[in-house]
């Protein structure tokens, strides 16, 4: 095996987790302001903090050999190119 | 790589890869969503207004919680503490059923203000607003879909880690289910600011 | 400014197809002259062994790449200047709006005249704004080389001039169900002073309201007047016919007659004609309309 | 490694364990699954082709020749639907990636066996569930292969079913995607570096990612299509707020690449083939595997050329004719290097390099017509004209389908221990040929003369070509009628088919004929290139 496997303690899950739930409560108060569209981009900067922390600890990928960052990337750019690519037409029509 | 032994390694690039294509799945809700939003600002923003902040952030709370749980449990069966494992499997899997239950009573509260695809009240009402319903009972739904076979995935797997058939040495379908449950929980993290908060 | 620069559609596709051809043809002439060549030389038969064992050259996939990224980029240029020209419409052209339902188009003019066919004065440039009813369709004429989708919700248009008097087809170009093929008609390029006329001339009454009416309401496109078979029966020599239809699951034979037609247009679903499909869409064209409707239709012998 | 002469029919055809039906329908094994795929395939490949040939002969004639226009209206689009789902997209690499990838990795079997099965379950519930469609409900369906909203969400016909099909058919090709990327990362022998990879599971890697980020976007658009019919969500319903053009996005978004999950393999197997007949090393290795990879990525941010006519914004069009150029360039650079390869080569006039020089000519063809429909300007003129089935036949018959028949001829005598005929292969392959340029070159001259596609009745003036081109289908029919029964007899009758006989350098050409269920008997150390004929001890 490449690597040697990496247990996670429970304490270290536990502080992920809370900063989670502080995170939740962050994002409700920031969009209980009237930011406009810095709103969207407020709630949605945060949700990735969030989506990154799940990612890194709960689902390993910190632990992970490079190859699976690498993909995980080519995935996300291939979701984000989609978007783009259609809002080229959407926004322009 | 001889064919007899097992290949955590490659199990879990393939459910990776599976992984990927969940995400493109919500991916093209998250299109359309993206589009009729720049298109309907303000429809989204009364529609956003009715969804209830309580059901939407409590069940935030639940997922977190029972994906904490469900990522302990892959380090409870690593160090070999069977029944902890299945307590922490348990944890994850009554959190499913109550996130489902908040699921049910928020959308009968809709249902009940005859808020539902295709309904009198939407098919009256400004063209945005009926597309931001169906997207958010589309988007909810598929994801409720997905909590579901999450659910019924780790009663499995619990059952098996009961059997004796996932052990400190062999883990590695508990630790792919709990990727998938992440994953659900993933998901929830931008339904949430996207329908609930930022309309 | 821009008419000066083009005159008509076409003069802004053609060139373009000229030169995409050309150099398509030459690139495949190329490839296909080599790969022969290298057939017959290297056979088996006569190269038994092969004698050289080179398996790349930096230079040589430089050279094909660079080469055909040049040469595409001067397609894809010359064809988006193109395209710009045939989103650009002249001036002072004249509007004309088009409504595309299954499976007819109906053409309204300024002054609310209304048509089945597209009629144009030569030399001036038209722009048709696109309205559809149903599903998507396509406004394609191919002598003008323009075609645009019609879609529902939406406002697209085209222009085009047409440079000489003449008849040219207008097709559907987007499918859209069993009448797809027949959704067609033809562009009628009038010299300016006869155009003029028609568009002042009214539908009188008589005959040529009637038709007129059918027209305006989308039925040619499924009924014919001279007997043929379209997506659904002919109009000629129904009125008083005996016709078979399944009404509620049961055959029955009715005859055609004023209170029958009333309801095939109003509510075609109540009774179908065998051997048809269920596919006509029930009309709201007000009280008088309908009078005038069937009026005409007994006319049709 | 063992190369004792096989009995034809032994090797992995006789199963210890099982027999029966139940030995093939429940085996894990990759090869059993790539032949039920093949068959499978097949068999779609015939019905859609008799489909094809009702079209065609509906067309002789304008007005209603031996159909209705509602009749001819599904024809084609379960032709398209058959062509598309249940032929093309797992034509080459559910068959012949099972058979053959494995193998040229040095692996005893695919990274998940058992979820490769799956796989081939999905597909045949799948392709049972399209038929279904066909003959219940409100009818076969009748929208297009495209499904094109509001049309599809009002048509009484049986779109749902089919729909729901095509669903399960996606997540087939998921599957399989995941396997093979798996299986490339995590299975090749000790010696197989990612350079000595043969460029058909290269470009069978590339494909796989395609699939597995493209797919799903497929299955979400399709699962609208229900939901906007069986629940009314309205997403796509213009008179709520709905954009139809919306759909045609989502659709293209898969669709388009989708194009290259058919495609690449079929270079692939042009790629291992034409070093082999012409005893030489490809030229470009290097530049030909990532040229795959270039086509993957490219390929999925170009799907607005299906829509220059749809409303798009010219922004959009400006931005999408621009990629269709820069994807066409690794195709150019594919083709370069294979004709260079047979520079100097001694080169073998064999039925499968007649396959594969044919499809370097046919490919090249439909490409290059794609270049016309790349152009903005041009393509207004004929989208959705007669001279896009042209081109689109070009490349996925004349690309995919010639690749096709070239990999079944090359690798079927070594997967059977038997092989077919020489002669009527090559008549077949002169048949096909003849007829198939007939046809479909004089559909594209047609699109150029303005004939709309789908249509069921066209104009009289139309009517001299339509009838060259049925008369070409005829032609084509006879040359695959022979070419599909000679390999047939030949694989079960033919003479008996041993070792190496072309001389091919990768892996499957080292073991038994045919290969024995577990592949090798020991695990294979690679000590050369794929194309290093010296090396692998071929004279
Ligand atoms: C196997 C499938 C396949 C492949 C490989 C391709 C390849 C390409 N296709 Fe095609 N296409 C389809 C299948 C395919 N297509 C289908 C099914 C449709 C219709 C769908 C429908 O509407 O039903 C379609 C429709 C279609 C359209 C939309 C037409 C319309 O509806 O108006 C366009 C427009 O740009 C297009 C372009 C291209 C281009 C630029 C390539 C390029 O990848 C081609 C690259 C190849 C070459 C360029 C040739 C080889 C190279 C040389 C000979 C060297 C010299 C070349 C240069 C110097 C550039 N295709
Ligand atoms: C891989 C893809 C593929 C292939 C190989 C084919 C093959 C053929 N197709 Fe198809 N076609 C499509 C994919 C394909 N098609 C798609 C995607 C569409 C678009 C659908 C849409 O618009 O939605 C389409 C549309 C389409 C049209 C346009 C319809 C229209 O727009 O109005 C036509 C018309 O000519 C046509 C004809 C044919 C013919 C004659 C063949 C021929 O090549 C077939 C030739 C072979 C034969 C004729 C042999 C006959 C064999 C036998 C009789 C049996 C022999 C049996 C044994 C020996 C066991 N097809
Ligand atoms: C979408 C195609 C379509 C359109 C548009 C359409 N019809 Fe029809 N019509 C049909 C079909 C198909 C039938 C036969 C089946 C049936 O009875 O419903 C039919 C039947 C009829 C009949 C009965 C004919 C008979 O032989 O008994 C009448 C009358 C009629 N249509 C009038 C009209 C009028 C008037 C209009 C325009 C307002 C119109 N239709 C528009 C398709 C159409
Ligand atoms: Cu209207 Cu096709
Ligand atoms: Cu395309």
């Amino acid at each position: 095996m490449e690597h040697t496997e990496h247990i996670l303690s429970y304490g270290k899950l536990t502080a992920v987790w809370v900063a989670l739930l502080v995170l939740t409560a962050a994002t409700i108060m920031v969009t209980r302001f009237e930011l406009g569209v810095w709103k969207v981009w407020a709630a949605l900067a945060i949700a990735s903090v969030k989506s990154g922390l799940v990612i890194a600890f709960f689902m390993h990928m910190k632990y992970e050999p490079r190859l699976f960052r690498i993909i995980l990337f080519v995935a996300l750019f291939t979701l984000a190119g989609f978007i783009g690519g259609t809002f080229f037409d959407v926004l322009y029509r | 790589m001889s064919h007899a032994e097992k290949d955590s390694f490659g199990a879990k690039l393939g459910m990776w890869l599976f992984l990927f294509t969940e995400m493109l799945l919500f991916g093209g809700v998250f299109i359309l969503y993206s589009v009729y939003l720049t298109r309907y600002p303000k429809e989204f923003g009364l529609g956003g207004h009715q969804l209830d902040l309580v059901f939407g952030a409590t069940n935030t709370v639940v997922l977190l919680t029972s994906s904490l749980f469900a990522a302990m449990s892959v380090t409870a069966i690593k160090r070999g503490a069977k029944q902890l494992t299945l307590g922490l499997l348990s944890g994850t899997i009554g959190c499913a059923l109550i996130f489902l239950f908040i699921k049910y009573l928020e959308w009968s509260a809709k249902f009940h203000h005859g808020i539902y695809p295709n309904s009198p009240k939407l098919i009256a009402g400004p063209p945005g607003e009926s597309i931001f319903f169906s997207l958010y009972y589309l988007t909810t739904g598929l994801h409720g879909i997905h909590v579901i076979i999450g659910g019924i995935l780790m009663t499995w797997t619990a059952v098996m880690v009961q059997k004796g058939m996932l052990n400190s040495a062999d883990n590695v379908t508990l630790e792919n289910v709990t990727l998938y449950w992440h994953l659900v929980d993933l998901v929830w993290i931008f339904i949430f600011p996207l329908y609930y908060l930022i309309l | 400014m821009e008419n000066q620069l083009i005159t008509s559609t076409q003069q802004a596709v053609d060139p373009v197809f000229t030169f995409l051809f050309g150099a398509c043809l030459v690139l495949l002439l190329g490839i296909t002259a080599t790969m022969v060549y290298f057939v017959v030389r290297y056979r088996r038969s006569k190269n038994p062994e092969p004698t050289s064992q080179v398996s790349g050259s930096p230079l040589l996939e430089v050279v094909w790449t660079v080469l055909p990224t040049i040469l595409v980029m001067g397609m894809f240029y010359y064809g988006w200047t193109s395209y710009l020209s045939l989103r650009t419409v002249p001036k002072n052209a004249m509007q004309v709006k088009a409504e595309a339902r299954m499976w007819s188009w109906n053409f309204v003019y300024d002054n609310g005249k209304q048509s089945g066919k597209l009629y144009v004065p030569v030399g001036r440039a038209v722009q048709v704004n696109l309205e559809s009813k149903d599903v998507v369709h396509g406004f394609y004429v191919p002598a003008f080389k323009i075609k645009r989708d019609v879609v529902p919700g939406m406002k697209n248009h085209v222009w085009f001039v047409a440079t000489s008097p003449g008849t040219y087809d207008l097709f559907c170009s987007q499918y859209c169900g069993t009448g797809h093929s027949a959704m067609i008609t033809t562009v009628e390029a009038l010299p300016p002073a006869q155009f003029a006329a028609w568009l002042q001339q009214t539908a009188a009454g008589g005959a040529a309201q009637g038709q007129a009416l059918l027209e305006k309401y989308g039925c040619l496109g499924c009924h014919s007047l001279d007997g043929t078979r379209k997506v659904g029966p002919t109009f000629k020599g129904l009125y008083g016919s005996q016709v078979k239809v399944e009404r509620e699951k049961k055959e029955e034979t009715v005859t055609a007659d004023d209170v029958y037609l009333r309801e095939s247009i109003l509510n075609p679903a109540a009774a179908i004609v065998d051997d048809y499909p269920a596919v006509m869409p029930p009309s709201t064209m007000p009280e008088a309309d309908l009078k005038a409707v069937i009026e005409y239709l007994k006319g049709l012998k | 490694m063992s190369q004792d002469t096989a009995m034809a029919q032994g090797g992995f055809w006789r199963d210890t364990r099982r027999s029966g039906i139940g030995s093939w329908i429940f085996s894990t094994d990759h090869k059993r699954i790539g032949m039920m795929y093949l068959y499978c395939v097949l068999s779609f490949f015939l019905v859609g082709v008799v489909l094809g040939f009702l079209i065609r002969l509906e067309l002789i004639a304008p007005g209603p020749t031996i159909v209705t226009a509602q009749t001819y209206n599904a024809l084609f689009t379960v032709h398209g639907v058959v062509m598309i789902f249940l032929f093309i997209i797992p034509g080459i690499p559910a068959s012949f990636g099972n058979l053959v990838l494995p193998i040229q990795l040095g692996a005893r079997d695919v990274a998940f066996p058992r979820v490769n099965l799956l796989s081939w379950w999905l597909y045949a519930i799948g392709a049972v569930i399209v038929l279904v469609s066909l003959f219940t409900g409100g009818g076969a369906p009748d929208t297009g292969w495209t499904f094109y909203v509001p049309f599809s969400a009002r048509t009484s016909t049986n779109v749902s079913l089919a729909v729901f099909g095509v669903f399960v058919l996606g997540f087939s090709s998921i599957l399989t995607g995941i396997n093979f990327i798996t299986t490339i990362h995590r299975m090749r022998a000790p010696g197989m570096t990612w350079t000595r990879i043969p460029l058909f599971t290269w470009s069978l890697y590339a494909t796989a990612w395609v699939q597995v980020l493209a797919t799903p976007i497929i299955a979400i658009t399709l699962l609208l299509v229900v939901t906007e019919r069986i629940l009314g969500l309205g997403l796509f319903d213009p008179n709520r707020g709905g954009d139809p053009v919306m759909y045609q996005h989502m659709f293209w978004i898969y669709s388009h690449p989708a194009v290259y999950i058919m495609i690449l393999p079929g270079m692939g197997v042009i790629s291992d083939i034409i070093p082999v007949f012409s005893r030489k090393p490809i030229f470009g290795y290097k530049m030909i595997a990532f040229s795959s990879l270039a086509i993957a990525a490219a390929g999925s941010a170009v799907w607005g050329h299906h829509m220059y006519t749809s409303g798009m914004s010219d922004l959009g069009v400006l931005v999408f004719s621009f990629l269709t150029f820069i994807v066409a360039i690794p195709s150019a650079i594919k083709v370069f290097n294979w004709v260079s390869t047979m520079y100097k080569g001694s080169i073998s006039l064999e039925a499968p390099m007649l396959f594969a020089l044919s499809f370097i000519l046919l490919f090249s063809i439909g490409g290059l017509s794609g270049l016309i429909l790349g152009a903005a300007a041009t393509d207004i003129h004929v989208h959705d004209t007669h001279f896009v089935v042209g081109h689109f036949r070009y490349v996925m018959f004349g690309g995919t389908g010639f690749a096709f028949f070239a990999a079944a001829h090359y690798w079927l005598p070594k997967y059977y221990g038997r092989r077919y005929k020489e002669k009527p292969a090559i008549v077949g392959w002169i048949l096909m040929f003849v007829g198939f340029n007939v046809m479909y070159f004089t559909m594209q001259v047609l699109g150029m003369e303005g004939m709309p596609r789908r249509y069921y009745d066209y104009l009289p003036e139309f009517t001299r070509l339509n009838v060259v081109a049925t008369v070409g289908s005829w032609i084509l029919v006879a040359g695959i009628v022979i070419v599909v029964w000679n390999l047939w007899r030949g694989l079960f009758r033919g003479e008996p088919f041993t070792g190496n006989p072309w001389g091919g350098a990768t892996l499957e050409w080292s073991i038994a004929t045919p290969p024995p269920t577990e592949n090798f008997d020991e695990d294979p150390v690679v000590t050369h290139g794929p194309y290093e004929f010296k090396g692998a001890g071929i004279p």
